[in-house]
């Protein structure tokens, strides 16, 4: 129940044992696990706990436990699972739903976290991905018995391959940085067979911290470029950078600053004349759809976020899928196994020889897949195209009505989100960070902050094409009031939020004392 | 379109206040070349009602767990999912925020994942669980990762051949670019199908990093591990443990009783359904030593400014967002949703529940294996068993063959992946087969043997 | 998101276009409908419309509109849906999932609204109901094609009939009043068949609301029975009160005090031995299961409210279900179709030539009986009579806890609900009303209130057994907690709720100017 | 049992505070007879897998839309019903909430209800509507008694015969009990399908209480109500519509408009499934002089304290709650969550996609009964039609068990429930239907006949 606030309800002290006073009100005498404390403080599900409870019934004929520890052997066994859960379903269910009230999400709220692409995720997708002959598929079906799926994956790798303009797509990938890792063991091997030994990977200044790590798991060393000051990579300093001991550029376009590389064709010239691969990060797909396709650009070697720019739900953190585009002569480097058709049957191809192998158990995330699929057959050619020219025009009046408080951090025009900065620090000692807990107060979900590095207080702003213009309107109100308020009452921004459960929550003490896991306390 | 909120006059106002014609303007300096080539050649869009039927006719192409009997396992458990826990984790709060960046709108997930963290811990004995991998396989490959960060100087890396060949496979890519480490594959004595012990004696030197074990393992053999540890603990060397049916932890003794450094698994077996094998959820529990060297996220507890209890990400110095290319791993987005998945059904189930269910499918499978000898096909392996095993069989495809027949997946062949183990049928037994699908499973591969 | 205070909200007075000062915060220039009101006010479907948008694309071919005009000629047609809702898809979800935090539910809060049984809804329960062989089965389908259907609702009705101890069951009331109509014509047609003409029913003066109504919608008169200073019925009264004018006495057992009618098989064979039928009214059945079957305390005719002992969802208001119940004399009576069956199978016959007719279109609500079906079979027979102690169990112990500052309004025992009164409006001025809506500043829906009438101030607490005793412990130290603040801080208590997001809602202004729609303003 | 979270530990401190030794003791005084004959001869419980299994395996034994095709009408009205209607009816905030008598904290309910009345109102183009009733037939039966409030000393209530054979019966029941009312059936035009006018006239006088007809009606014709209209307005008796078929309503024009006082209807076709009948929803739309004789429950807009715009339950004293054997109805639990559904449903369906739906039905139709035209087979009436109408053929049955060899429910057998008009069949066409699927239709039923 939203717009519970603070007067009368229960304690939720019950960790520490002591009774806090909440906003004036007579705590409760004995504090104890409730579930009915109406600010939504939530107990743990262990302090629900009590022995003897079950949330299960099973048909497992009694006594089953002492005769599986016979049939083990007692050494085998452990005794108990000591401290584990006993609740009963009703008590789980509330539970879980009390706390999915305490999320912000982008279904219930704007949510413009750049780079994120936090777009309306159709439920019709989950519907269908949930199908029994989908969501009850053993992966060790044989071929012929998954025909379907087989089917749906083998025509999605096409879709995949229009929309990117490139050659081939493995769906293995988990998310965008085991994409990454993919893409650059294919780079690596690539050249391996070529008889080079490149390992270096240039990387400008701006990207997604995925891409450093995922070169060094690739067993490369990073040179980082530095962007212009107009926020882009010039063809002069990778002409400049690139030698026979790189192997590639890795370049986020448009960038994190939501800039598109004007350069990048020259970019890949100069690296393909050096024998140099260009993998484009294509995380921030969603401007691109019908505005320009990465195998044009003269990539070589790209991974498409499917949570981001197609729509799968992001889950509180995940699971995501990031298949990975190839140009031809890079195919063989790809994931094992791929899938072949064959007249109108469909089957994993295991013979591979060159392949980097496999960085996680069978195919793919498939269940993504599906709400992948659907999303693109939904929208067609035509609304793939629409989605971007709608995020780019909401990033760019996001922009323009922003600019007198808030401006962007380039001049250079924008895509699909727009990062901005702004001079409350330096004029009130308000930090971005204040500036995005008070929009909590709003009800909106700050945007991405302090993103990309290179612009100080970074406000990284992605509307997407799901938010109306009303939205946006509210948004930069709510954004305008905030830098008045900075200016006039200072101390309400910094003491942001103000109006949910929680005040700010301190993760200096979560990182000097870490408790990572519920303890019992002694009775 | 449906999805888009915009009207025409509200483009037209936006686009006036931006200043600009059209929409094309704002991308007007993307080279026109690639401009003029970037149509999508993709049918047009189509309604809800359309892509709900073509999809759902891909759907009926497949076989679902209804239309046959299955004992298939090697790596992914067919059992029974609580609806209580599809309505949790379907919760649009749940599936449509992000990594919870900010906790103060975020408790929801930040709780959930805490509570996660804790049950892998009490699975495993262990002190310190993250927030999540992608699935058992990478996670086994960064647990492999993280033991070399912890002891950079030993360059052996021993994989148990007894690793289901997906794990093998995504160690070794994971692997493969790091410089001066050797992966060696420990063989399994084909009497008992666990771990050589001799060959871990062997190598057992100052240059071993780490030994990976499956517990159960992929002939669903439940390994000494504690005999592998007391090996590994003489040399200094790391035990990772890796569990692709956590069910069995249930019963088995924890992982860290038996002296394993690390554990990692697959979570998929607790709540979530197969869906051809993704997504499921990697869980990493160690000892607390671990601890600065985890990849991925990790929840911890705190306080707001007023005292009240909190969660939020941290020692996010160790990841990629911060740290960059000396970051621990690369991960970045989880498998968030799929870990509280786990989290319900685990808090449904229960202390006694998931000790019963794990109960029954022993039963369930010993009762198979049983049955399948009295017809005169014997178990490939001696070692203990939870709900999976190896039998032999003379010709696995004609066994195959002849159970499909019967609307019957019989099993694994695991000559595929195994040469020298051809002649067998990896099975495995859940909840979800009862006696008369035994009966039947067994009468139709002793028919064909 | 819960928790969401009143400080940096939107403003949310559109409709009247006057800004509102909220909090002392400075509100929005221009209110206008935001979707994004961190308090959680939602704007109507209606004011966030905007011309041009659509949430559905649909397969119809285009001009089909204009063709469809011409087809019909214009004057059959309207020309427009005027002002009816333009919104997009992702804004629909955004206002219904928004709207849905704004409301307690069990499954989230405690609810122990007495009467209606507020118990845990099992979602498998609604995941079968929806299985596309039941959700997408036409009514008019022939019976050989729909034998899952017919037979599930046969089983149904036997386990009815085991449960109640009736002889035959008809599912085809949508609820329970619909059930007491139903069953109220049974006894009228019954009457009039043995050429009796009796007009009226005797109800006592703790009957629920809808008892008296449908007495009046089946034609017959009302006469009030006063209830004992204990609570109950004396079979004395009764023997005084039946005349050949008397066709039934409508009960509730346990009546709406929770008590059970100790009289009740006295007051059977009274009624019988005069002729009249004796109506049992059993939407408080969660008390009786494996403790008493009305068919054997001399009942003729029953309903029961599967929406409330059979678990399923109470929807906000509904649907349920109100199956009804009769004594194998009365069968020929029950609305027609009746299922049957011929060896292995079912059929709906249609040749009842005494049957009272039907109430509504087709069967039943069957939705709702495979959830009961479901639940019942979940339960099993040891199961359904658990839930009756432990209900009978939780509401004892309630009000043993809670009979210092809240005594019962009887001394006799109660089965599974309690009704407690106080002394607070004499003490402190303080209402029942108020007392109830300060509960919900503790997160807690308030117990039934002002029923029965013959009770001053009542207080109808059903726990269900789907609560934990924490859970009732938390109840019943918020009640004392009200209690004492009723005494030393009344205007806490009568200015409630003082915690969500409205202050309390003016009712009779409600009633006073009815606006009971929207309608566009100019603009 | 999992839906119970009592411990034995917590049953043994409960009955010691309440003083008791056991759970039977508090009800001991329930007559020991009663009690020792009350056990419950039901199987054991069981577990959820097993419930799911054995209900599942019940729908297999159905046909679901799937496996036929379907021309099904009659009342119940097959149309695709989007995902979101669905996820959002099943919010557990919705779901599993009761009657909003608790304004402040049920805005959720009552705001959607509140939109509701208004889309009703919308629709019928009536000044105002209630919460909802629980289906199309016992709205009708209600509209009549309300009829009957307003003007009580005329006795005659006449029932097209061209209403749903469901919806007659229902007003004639519930009409039983009432003294000195009488129901008479008005004929209908045997060559267009519609009331019959001349009948209407002949007894339209001062005892005259209402008219209730189908707009459309149960042949699918659109009855010419402004004509019926005019006699009842003339006579000073009221004119009910009753809608099964609210999709028309988008292309009709508004019932109000053409003299309605009273329009009654179901629901169902705006985002509910078939469920085999039900749980469908009434809904009711009336003049404002009906107000304070609506059945039902009423939401109504005000303020709170702090005049912040509030919706709450309003105009009680009708309710049987209140106002007990004098209320206007005896209804209490009504058909809310339907019609939250149905909100959602119209409010994705929109201005636009309403009509084009609505068309897009009309036009499939049109085109059947053209194509059966062009095999011989005719419409049996001439009244302009919507979605729905009779096909004459020779012999019903073969017909229709010939389409069924083809797996196509080709329609009702109108003979059934009206013997004068055997030999005809009632088809209704939506967007569920494509073309193929009509032509194989036209070929199955042109072949029988
Ligand atoms: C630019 C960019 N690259 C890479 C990634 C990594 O993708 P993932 O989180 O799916 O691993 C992200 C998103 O997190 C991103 O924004
Ligand atoms: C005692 C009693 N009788 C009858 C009813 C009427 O049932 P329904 O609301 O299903 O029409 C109720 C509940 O509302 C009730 O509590």
């Amino acid at each position: 129940m939203a717009g519970a606030g603070k007067i009368g309800v229960f304690d939720d002290s019950i960790e520490s044992g002591e009774a806090r006073i909440s906003n004036g009100k007579a705590p409760l005498s004995k504090p104890r696990a409730s579930q009915l404390a109406s600010d939504g403080a939530v107990p743990l599900i262990f302090e629900l706990s009590s022995h003897g409870r079950r949330g299960s019934d099973l048909a497992a004929p009694r006594g089953a436990v002492e005769r599986a520890v016979e049939t083990l052997g007692a050494d085998l066994c452990r005794a108990d699972l000591e401290a584990f859960p006993e609740l009963s379903e009703p008590q789980v269910m509330r539970h879980f739903l009390r706390l999915s009230q305490q999320n912000f999400a982008v279904a219930l709220q704007f949510y413009p976290l750049g780079s994120c692409t936090m777009k309306y995720n159709p439920v019709v997708n989950d519907e269908l991905a949930g199908l029994p002959g989908f969501a009850q598929l053993h992966p060790h079906t044989p071929d012929r018995l998954a025909q379907g799926a087989l089917g749906l994956m083998w025509d999605l790798e096409s879709m995949l391959a229009e929309i990117s303009g490139m050659d081939a797509i493995s769906l293995h990938p988990a998310a965008g940085a085991q994409g990454e890792f993919a893409g650059l063991l294919i780079a690596r091997a690539f050249h391996r067979k070529r008889g080079e030994n490149r390992h270096k990977i240039l990387i400008p200044d701006t990207a997604h911290g995925t891409n450093p790590a995922s070169c060094t798991l690739a067993g490369f060393e990073v040179a980082t470029i530095k962007s212009s000051k107009r926020g882009f990579i010039e063809a002069s300093e990778i002409e400049h950078a690139v030698g026979p001991d790189v192997a590639a550029l890795m370049v986020t376009n448009p960038n994190t600053l939501g800039i598109f590389e004007p350069e990048i064709q020259k970019i890949a010239s100069i690296l393909h004349a050096k024998g140099a691969l260009l993998y484009l990060d294509g995380a921030n797909f969603n401007a691109l759809m019908g505005v320009a396709k990465p195998g044009h650009m003269g990539a070589d070697i790209v991974q498409m976020n499917l949570h981001k720019t197609f729509s799968t739900p992001h889950g509180g953190g995940g699971p995501g899928a990031g298949p990975i585009a190839v140009k031809r002569d890079l195919e063989p480097f790809l994931p094992s196994p791929r899938i072949l058709k064959h007249g109108d049957k469909f089957h994993f191809d295991y013979d591979r020889p060159d392949s980097i192998g496999k960085l996680r158990s069978f195919y793919a995330n498939f269940g993504m897949l599906v709400r992948a699929y659907a999303y693109i057959l939904a929208l067609g050619g035509n609304g793939l195209a629409e989605a971007s020219r709608l995020a780019i025009l909401n990033a760019n009046y996001t922009r323009k009505r922003l600019e007198d408080h808030f401006p962007a951090a380039s001049a250079e025009p924008m895509m699909h989100e727009c990062v901005l900065t702004h001079d409350l620090e330096k004029r009130a000692g308000v930090s971005t960070l204040e500036i995005a807990k008070r929009l909590l107060d709003f009800g909106i979900h700050p945007p991405t902050i302090y993103f990309p590095l290179v612009v100080p207080g970074a406000l990284m702003i992605e509307p997407t094409e799901s938010e109306s213009k009303e939205t946006i309107d509210d948004f930069v109100e709510a954004m305008e009031r905030i830098y008045n308020e900075a200016l006039g009452d200072p101390q309400l921004v910094k003491r942001a939020p103000n109006s949910l459960r929680l005040s700010r929550v301190d993760e200096a003490e979560a990182a000097r004392r870490p408790i990572l896991r519920w303890l019992a306390v002694a009775k | 379109m449906r999805f888009f909120p915009h009207t025409n006059d509200d483009i037209s106002s936006m686009l006036e206040t931006i200043g600009v014609d059209s929409i094309e303007v704002l991308s007007a300096h993307v080279p026109a070349d690639l401009r003029a080539t970037a149509r999508l050649k993709l049918a047009p869009g189509r309604s809800e009602a359309e892509v709900a039927a073509m999809i759902s006719s891909l759907a009926q192409r497949n076989l679902g767990a209804d239309g046959f009997t299955s004992f298939l396992g090697g790596g992914y458990y067919r059992h029974y999912v609580p609806a209580a826990v599809r309505a949790i984790a379907s919760r649009a709060e749940f599936a449509t925020s992000y990594t919870p960046y900010q906790a103060e709108a975020s408790q929801g997930s930040l709780q959930a994942i805490f509570e996660f963290q804790t049950l892998i811990c009490q699975l495993t004995g262990l002190d310190v669980a993250n927030a999540s991998m992608y699935d058992g396989a990478s996670a086994a490959a960064e647990a492999v990762l993280m033991a070399r960060r912890m002891n950079s100087k030993r360059k052996l890396v021993a994989v148990s051949r007894g690793l289901w060949p997906d794990y093998r496979i995504a160690i070794r890519t994971y692997l493969s670019a790091l410089k001066g480490v050797e992966v060696v594959e420990l063989p399994f004595d084909p009497a008992t199908g666990s771990t050589d012990l001799g060959e871990v004696r062997r190598i057992a030197d100052k240059n071993l990093l780490c030994v990976a074990a499956g517990y159960p393992n992929a002939f669903g053999v439940i390994e000494p591990l504690s005999q592998i540890a007391a090996v590994t603990r003489e040399a200094g060397a790391a035990l990772i443990s890796a569990t692709a049916e956590p069910l069995a932890l249930a019963l088995l003794k924890a992982p860290a009783e038996l002296g394993v450094d690390v554990a990692v698994g697959e979570g998929q077996s607790f709540g979530l359904q197969l869906q051809y094998g993704g997504p499921g959820v990697g869980f990493m529990a160690a000892r607390s030593a671990y601890l600065r060297q985890m990849p991925g996220r990790l929840v911890g507890q705190t306080r707001d400014r007023d005292g009240a209890r909190a969660f939020c990400l941290t020692l996010a110095a160790r990841e990629q967002h911060i740290r960059r290319e000396k970051a621990t791993s690369n991960i970045c987005t989880n498998h968030s949703l799929c870990a509280l998945a786990v989290c319900a059904y685990l808090a449904l189930m229960g202390r006694q529940g998931l000790r019963e269910l794990a109960a029954h499918n022993l039963e369930l499978a010993h009762a198979t294996a049983l049955a399948l000898g009295s017809r005169g096909l014997r178990r490939r392996f001696s070692g203990a068993f939870f709900n999976e095993f190896a039998v032999a069989v003379k010709d696995p495809r004609s066994a195959l063959a002849a159970a499909e027949k019967n609307r019957i997946l019989a099993g694994i062949d695991l000559g595929r992946d195994y040469p020298e183990l051809c002649g067998s049928l990896l099975l495995s037994v859940t909840e979800l087969n009862n006696d008369r699908e035994i009966t039947a499973l067994c009468d139709s591969i002793a028919e064909a043997a």
